[in-house]
């Protein structure tokens, strides 16, 4: 008789609740005849809110389950939580953009729920095969939901790449790890670690660290592995390329962390250059790129490229206040840049005719609302004060000038100071050009209502308060070190 | 230092945030009652700092009316306001053109007044805040704050023509230096907190960290950087021109009158006595810049044929006289150059207006479409006439005492560089006087000109505050001079004891350990240093 | 000689059971139409020998001697490699079906047998025989698709593509049903399976039924005999993906399809009726008594049902035989634990 | 373990051989005298209408998508199946969950119609 | 005597011709076969070493690749199937309605 293995299911709860809802939603739906979107959108939000009860204990756990697949700690929680806030403002944010396009696709709803189930199997993995497969759970749903939408060329198009690239780096990812396995014997995080301060370590560990490095710069688009981000953000549905750009990013930064710092610390020497050289390129490549952009979907891609080189300063920086400081960033970054996404997918109107920079002019002046919670959303991925984005560049640029890292957050300000030039356009044209045509009064909708405002408050709020935040993200990156 | 009893710095900081969240929730087409509210909220707002002064103890140098209150602990940070001195008459300042700006923009602004409240008010506290923070990061977030409505107020209700170039150069002007600022900010609060313990970035307790040399000289290099800009010295000021021109008639004299002054400000708050020895290293050629910036400003502003372009210019001019008396660091110097920020703001903040009153009546800023007005507007033109004559530095108006101060102090120790700079009051003299005679004098040649009607009495209720407080400077100075005696007293010899004793650490760590000492300058771990 | 030895011994082994193969599916020809001939009161072949015994001889030579004709636009190589894949996998998996319980030799050249592993009745018992026997017939579909694409000829890519989608879905049931049986031995190897199943009772149809009838249905289906011969349904599609083969290539094809009535035969022998299990009489006749059974119960059906319609072909095999497989699966994992639970 | 293999190798180059050995045998002995017609692919003995290779239903690409995707879960099985005995309830379970989702799967696919031939 | 890096070598061709594949090739079908290539090369890697290390962990991911690389394909066919539908190629440098 095999011995059970160790079953906690409990820890796991909140990506099972997630999947069950998402199961649910999907049968649901199936026998519905109309009114479907509505309903699965209903349907989600509850399992959401089920599973952020679910999460919540898992705050005070510092454990790990399944025979050390899974950590439970703080540090999967506060992830889980930022990963069930995107899902949620997803679901709010797309609820009128499916309904507007009269798009009976409630399985939208089920592969969000999917995927962010993956997710959160990532960001708790504790062993790379855990990685691996919510890594796939998630990218498998969101290639399906990048191509969605039906009669549209660049949703297909999009969904190819991101599948095409996507695939490439989960291989390039997995080849990484057989030869860390090779090496190490194990692919759980622990005994990487205890490999890697062995101090024996093969010329093949290197390469394979290396190829995980590279894997997992693909999937948080830093330069030169983004090529696909701006082609898929733009053909994807626009609030879904909110949600790959801030739930996909934080899942795989999630892991990202956990892997460099729990397993690779002690050999950081060697892949801080190198994550040195990909922070500036990132920052730089997709700050310059950003400012030549006239879609305004283009431009947030680049704009997330480039975001996600900020973040790499604080994995450069390390340590817990640069650890902590990408914790807070990624919250601060969920809000703001699905409220932006929500915007475009409100703007975009139906089949997204109106995702260029034109589009956005004289929004001011007939929707004062919606370009002022735009501004808001704009001016905190600028990082200008009061913001959450200026806290989180804040607490990065802080982390990395405290290990010296001066000539890296030098560069840091200088590229941000350029993207205040494009983020700075968009207000521009919503509050000082005029269209030719005075663009249509837009309707909100109740749930992108209840999503831009929450975005909105949420960004001004912890970027005036910010302490707790701070706080929380301070204490869910203790069980890395 | 302990709290306030009463909150009034806060109170003074945040009554225009409370109008403008009450405008932001009335309706937008009652734009009289939307005036209203701005207008109340703005006296409002000065009628308690001038209930300030009461509290204000004028001989003590140090800060007063502190107040005190935890931000966010983990980092030191706290939310700590006061004002000394040199803070005071600036936030007067700014209080008074508050509602002035108000009553300026009544008929000049006519589409979304809302909106231009709303921003005007927000950039009301911005500024204020910058004036009155004295926590690095509390006053870096104010410092970034104006910069939005600023850039609205120039890209939303500027002239048509070019807003837009000169709004987003303004701002990306404005946040590259401000972001390098803040890089230096990290840097120091790191220093200060690894050598002596505490983490803060409260300013005080930054005042007495002896900052290395090396170090020294690259924040302060980056301080410059943001101030210079803000300032602007020459060769940082292209965006002014751009900015003062496009920007509504209000837009330009808040710009002039408070925003540039913070600039200055920051020198002598900040950057100076934080980085005393890297400022006297820097004293040659700031205040060679300085010079040129004096000159040129007066030169360029000559060939000008609008009228808004030169007065801009001549703010260029101005400024560096102010840079100027900061940077002779003698107690006239430093004393004139903080009355002459007033001064500047007083009557180039009027200037604008008055620049404003005529393009409202013609439509036009070119000197040579005007030309004998004072006949057909009289009481314009006395306005404009002592306006013009108080920039110029005429004895018995405020623009003298700044400029005699200034050039005193300087005259001591820079006496090539007061000269230099004195030729600047005369080319002032030339360019504001040949200006003034050929819009103001001769025959009204263009028929144009001649049903324009005089000052209504809300423009003469815009234009008499600043009027007193031009003749008060001008005619008894010592109400604004004797509360800056102490502080600036205070300032100085801070500035000249922390020399010392920076200088005397690096003597003391050259001896002790040669070989160490590069990585004591900068006392940052040098193992991941890049 | 010490390390190529085994070698040698293997390759008389795979020979003789090639060539065992082979025949039989040559008689196995004779055999259809014989008794198809019977089924439908006629005669059969008859001229050719004895009862026609030289028929498949006869056929061999005429297809051996046929014009070889490459139709114009095919794509060569691979339209010469289809049949070679198809029989290639045909052939290949009997390597793995146990026809007797051991060779009963002493030794070999003066060696020990056993010191080769030789003495099987197996030419290789794997420990995954089963799932070896699906990766190569997995394969086969290969040869078949690629054959039909290669022919470019309408009828040859239709019928291709039907026989294609037709095997991989009747794949699933099949690899489905063994699964209860598999569950009970316990063991993926086919030798250890029959093992299993050393007396009468123990045989698995008796203990998995539906997997049974199952595992017939869907093998016929994978073997594409009637009534699942959609792809190559003369009325519709004339030969299928046969179409444009001639010669020998065709009969190659021909092989490769016996072949695995054979192989089906043997597997359903070996996985359900105790394979070469059996009293008194040696082992190697009661297997291959089984497999002929088996054989003739395929020619039976043959000759009994009509062939039913794509569609419904298709919507059965994944609406009723892949649920009801699934079912079976978990019902007999169910019964089995609860009956080792309280049984034993 | 390599040598179990030995025969698997063994019977696959024989049985290639000898379909090789036909081929070339027919190749050999057949006489050959190919006309232009004899060479056209069949059809109903009219000339050839356009390519052969053209597109067909999509409905034998959703066969092969959703083979692939059964098909390996069916992977999972067997070794499940062959540990049975050592898994018992703790392995019915799972796989009862297993398969209770792949059902799910099924009669997604079921109702959305992709296993409807017309 | 066939040893460790004898497979490794075999993985590491297999996945540099998989890469070059992916990158290089045009028809979309052609390169999900080189990705899946590439996938197997890394199987054959962990295969190899679990059978070297002695351990079963390999083995298991393994299995997981298998199936996610199935998933990867059907999901990769069902999108090449759709583009084909609307562009009537499957040649990627002609799906390029967006710049790269």
């Amino acid at each position: 008789m095999i011995q059970v293995p160790e079953i906690n299911l409990g820890g796991i709860l909140p990506a099972l609740v997630l999947s069950l809802a998402g199961i649910f939603v999907m049968l649901m739906c199936l026998f519905m005849r109309k009114g479907a979107v509505p309903a699965a959108a209903i349907v989600s939000l509850a399992g959401i809110l089920v599973a952020g009860a679910a999460n919540s204990h898992l705050r005070f756990l510092n454990e790990q389950a399944f025979s050390g697949l899974i950590s439970l700690d703080a540090y999967t929680w506060f992830f889980n939580l930022l990963i069930l806030i995107a899902a949620g403002m997803t679901v709010l944010t797309s609820v009128k953009y499916l309904t507007d396009d009269e798009l009976d696709l409630s399985e939208y709803f089920v592969l969000l729920l999917f995927s962010s189930a993956g997710m959160m199997f990532m960001v708790s993995a504790n062993h790379l095969l855990t990685i691996f497969i919510g890594l796939e759970t998630l990218s498998i749903s969101i290639y399906v939901l990048a191509g969605i939408l039906p009669a549209n060329l660049k949703s297909k198009e999009a969904a190819l790449k991101y599948l095409l690239l996507g695939a490439f780096s989960s291989a390039i990812f997995l080849y990484g790890a057989a030869l860390l396995y090779g090496s190490a014997g194990s692919l759980g995080l622990p005994e990487l670690s205890k490999y890697f301060q062995s101090g024996k370590i093969g010329q093949m560990a290197y390469i394979g660290m290396g190829m995980l490095l590279v894997g997992f710069a693909f999937k948080v688009a830093a330069v030169p592995f983004h090529m696909w981000t701006p082609d898929v953000y733009e053909g994807a549905p626009s609030p879904l390329t909110g949600f790959m750009s801030v739930g996909v990013k934080a899942a795989a930064f999630a892991a990202f962390v956990r892997v460099f710092f729990e397993s690779l610390i002690s050999i950081q020497v060697n892949w801080v250059d190198i994550l040195w050289v990909l922070a500036v390129l990132t920052m730089i490549l997709g700050n310059l790129a950003a400012i030549v952009q006239d879609n305004i979907k283009r431009m947030l891609a680049y704009s997330s490229i480039a975001h996600a080189g900020y973040i790499l300063i604080g994995m450069i920086a390390g340590q817990e206040a640069g650890t902590s400081g990408i914790l807070y960033y990624l919250l601060a970054y969920t809000f703001t840049n699905l409220g932006a996404f929500g915007v475009v997918a409100l703007v975009g109107r139906k089949g997204e005719a109106n995702v260029y920079l034109d589009d956005y002019r004289g929004l001011a002046r007939t929707n004062p609302l919606l370009a002022l919670a735009m501004s808001i959303f704009l001016f905190s991925l600028a990082g200008i004060p009061p913001t959450a984005g200026f806290v989180g560049k804040f607490t990065i640029f802080s982390a990395a000038i405290k290990q010296g890292y001066i000539w890296l957050v030098v560069i840091g300000v200088l590229t941000s100071a350029a993207s205040v030039f494009y983020y700075f356009r968009v207000v521009m044209k919503m509050y000082m050009e005029s269209p030719e045509a005075e663009p249509a009064k837009l309707q909100f909708g109740p749930a992108m209502l209840l999503a831009l405002t929450i975005a909105a408050s949420v960004v001004l709020y912890i970027g005036i308060f910010p302490t707790n935040y701070l706080n929380l993200a301070a204490q869910s990156v203790k069980p890395l070190f | 230092m302990e709290n306030a009893s009463f909150p009034l710095l806060s109170l003074i900081t945040f009554i225009p945030l409370i109008g403008a969240i009450l405008l932001l929730i009335l309706n937008r087409e009652s734009k009289t009652l939307l005036r209203w509210v701005a207008l109340i909220f703005m006296l409002a707002d000065f009628v308690v700092s001038i209930a300030a002064l009461g509290w204000f103890d004028a001989s003590s140098p140090n800060m007063q009316l502190v107040e005190n209150r935890v931000w966010i602990a983990d980092w030191g940070i706290s939310y700590k306001l006061g004002i000394d001195g040199i803070s005071l008459f600036l936030v007067l300042l700014t209080t008074l053109l508050g509602p002035i700006v108000v009553l300026a923009s009544w008929e000049d602004i006519q589409t979304r007044v809302k909106e231009f409240l709303i921003s005007l008010l927000i950039l009301q506290v911005g500024m204020i805040g910058v004036f009155v923070s004295l926590d690095l990061f509390l006053f870096y977030v104010f410092w970034e704050v104006m910069l939005i409505p600023m850039y609205l107020l120039i890209g939303v209700w500027g002239n048509p023509a070019r807003r837009l170039y000169a709004a987003i150069k303004f701002v990306l002007y404005t946040i590259v230096g401000s972001l390098l600022m803040l890089v230096a900010i990290l840097a120091l609060y790191f220093m200060a907190g690894q050598s002596t313990g505490t983490y803060t970035f409260d300013l005080l307790k930054l005042y007495d960290f002896a900052v290395p040399l090396k170090a020294q000289f690259w924040m302060f290099l980056a301080f410059f950087l943001a101030f210079a800009i803000k300032v602007p010295m020459f060769p940082f000021h292209t965006w002014l021109p751009d900015a003062h021109t496009e920007a509504p008639t209000v837009g330009s004299v808040v710009l002039a009158a408070v925003l540039l002054k913070m600039g200055t400000y920051g020198f002598i708050r900040f950057a100076i006595p934080l980085f005393p020895n890297a400022a006297a290293d820097a004293t040659w050629w700031i205040c060679v810049l300085s010079v040129i910036g004096v000159i040129y400003g007066a030169w360029v502003a000559m060939v000008q044929v609008d009228v808004k372009r030169l007065v801009a210019f001549s703010s260029v001019s101005h400024l560096g006289f102010v840079m100027l008396g900061m940077f002779a660091f003698t107690s006239q110097g430093v004393e004139g150059s903080i009355l002459q920020m007033i001064n500047h703001g007083l009557s180039t903040g009027a200037l604008f207006l008055i620049v404003g009153m005529i393009y409202e009546r013609r439509h036009t800023r070119l000197i040579a479409e005007f030309g004998g007005l004072s006949k057909v507007m009289p009481l314009f033109a006395v306005f404009f006439m002592i306006f013009t004559l108080s920039s110029i530095g005429l004895p018995g108006l405020n623009g003298f005492v700044g400029e005699f101060l200034i050039l005193l102090g300087t005259f001591k120790v820079y006496p090539v560089y007061a000269v230099l700079a004195a030729s600047g009051v005369i080319f002032a003299a030339v360019y504001m006087l040949w200006m003034f005679q050929r819009v103001m004098f001769g025959k009204v040649t263009n028929p144009k000109n001649l049903g324009l009607p005089d000052l209504s009495a809300r423009e003469v209720l815009v234009l008499v505050p600043i009027l007193v407080f031009v003749v008060w400077i001008g005619v008894y100075p010592n109400t604004f001079l004797q509360p800056m005696a102490a502080p600036v007293k205070k300032f100085l010899s801070h500035v000249e004891t922390k020399k010392t004793a920076v200088l005397n650490m690096e003597k003391a760590k050259k001896q002790t350990n040669v070989g160490q000492a590069e990585v004591a300058i900068t006392s940052l771990p040098v193992e991941n240093r890049r | 000689m010490e390390s190529a030895l085994p070698v040698i011994l293997v390759l008389v082994k795979v020979l003789l059971v090639i060539v065992a193969i082979l025949t039989f599916v040559a008689y196995l020809t004779l055999l259809e139409r014989k008794v198809l001939g019977w089924l439908q009161v006629r005669l059969g072949p008859n001229r050719v020998g004895p009862w026609g015994l030289l028929q498949p001889l006869a056929d061999g030579a005429k297809l051996l001697l046929k014009e070889e004709i490459t139709v114009s636009g095919a794509n060569r190589i691979i339209y010469l490699a289809a049949p070679l894949i198809v029989v290639t996998c045909a052939l290949v998996p009997f390597a793995v079906i146990p026809f007797a319980k051991g060779l009963g030799l002493e030794s070999i050249f003066g060696q020990a047998a056993a010191k080769f592993d030789l003495n099987t009745g197996v030419v290789a018992d794997l420990n995954v025989g089963i799932l070896f026997i699906f990766a190569i017939s997995s394969l086969g579909v290969y040869g078949v698709v690629l054959g039909g694409w290669a022919s470019n000829s309408k009828y040859s890519l239709l019928g291709a593509i039907r026989a294609g989608a037709q095997m991989i879905s009747y794949e699933l049931g099949l690899s489905l049903s063994v699964l209860g049986v598999l569950l009970l031995a316990g063991t993926l190897s086919l030798v250890g399976i029959v093992e299993a199943q050393d007396s009468v009772w123990k045989w698995y149809v008796f203990r998995q039924p539906l997997g049974f009838i199952l595992f017939l249905i869907a093998g016929s289906a994978e073997i594409a005999r009637t009534p699942f011969d959609l792809m190559e349904c003369e009325n519709e599609l004339v030969a299928g993906y046969q179409t444009e083969y001639s010669s020998m290539k065709f009969g190659l094809f021909y092989l490769g399809e016996y072949a695995h009535l054979l192989f089906l035969s043997a597997l359903m022998t070996t996985l359900y009726f105790g394979g070469w299990q059996g009293p008194i009489l040696p082992p190697i006749f009661w297997f291959l008594a089984k497999t002929f059974f088996f054989v003739f119960v395929f020619v039976w059906i043959r000759g009994t049902y009509p062939r039913l319609r794509y569609d419904r072909v298709m919507t059965f095999g994944w609406k009723v035989l892949l649920p009801v497989g699934l079912l079976n699966v978990m019902a007999t994992a169910f019964v089995y634990t609860f009956w080792r639970q309280y049984m034993s | 373990m390599l040598n179990s293999y030995l025969p698997v190798l063994v019977i696959l180059l024989v049985s290639a051989f000898i379909g090789l050995a036909i081929i070339v045998l027919s190749t050999v002995l057949a006489r050959r005298t190919p006309t232009r017609i004899k060479l056209m692919p069949y059809e109903c003995g009219m000339d050839p209408i356009g390519s052969a290779r053209r597109r067909f239903s999509v409905r034998f690409f959703i066969m092969g998508m959703l083979f692939i995707v059964f098909d390996i879960e069916l992977i999972f099985m067997f070794p499940w199946a062959a540990l049975y005995d050592k898994l018992m309830f703790f392995g019915f379970v799972e796989m009862l969950v297993f398969v209770l989702v792949l059902m799910v799967g099924l009669v997604y696919v079921w109702k959305k119609g992709a296993l409807e031939w017309e | 005597m066939i040893t460790l890096q004898h497979y490794l070598f075999l993985a590491a061709a297999l996945f540099t011709l998989g890469a070059v594949g992916v990158m290089f090739r045009r028809n979309l079908i052609v390169i999900l076969m080189s990705l899946e290539l590439m996938l197997n090369a890394v199987n054959l890697t962990f295969i190899a070493f679990s059978r070297y290390l002695g351990s079963i962990e390999g083995q298991i991911f393994v299995l997981f690749i298998m199936v996610v690389a199935a998933a990867e394909v059907a999901v990769g066919l069902a999108i090449a199937v759709a583009v084909y539908r609307q562009r009537g190629t499957v040649d990627i440098n002609q799906v390029n309605l967006m710049k790269w």
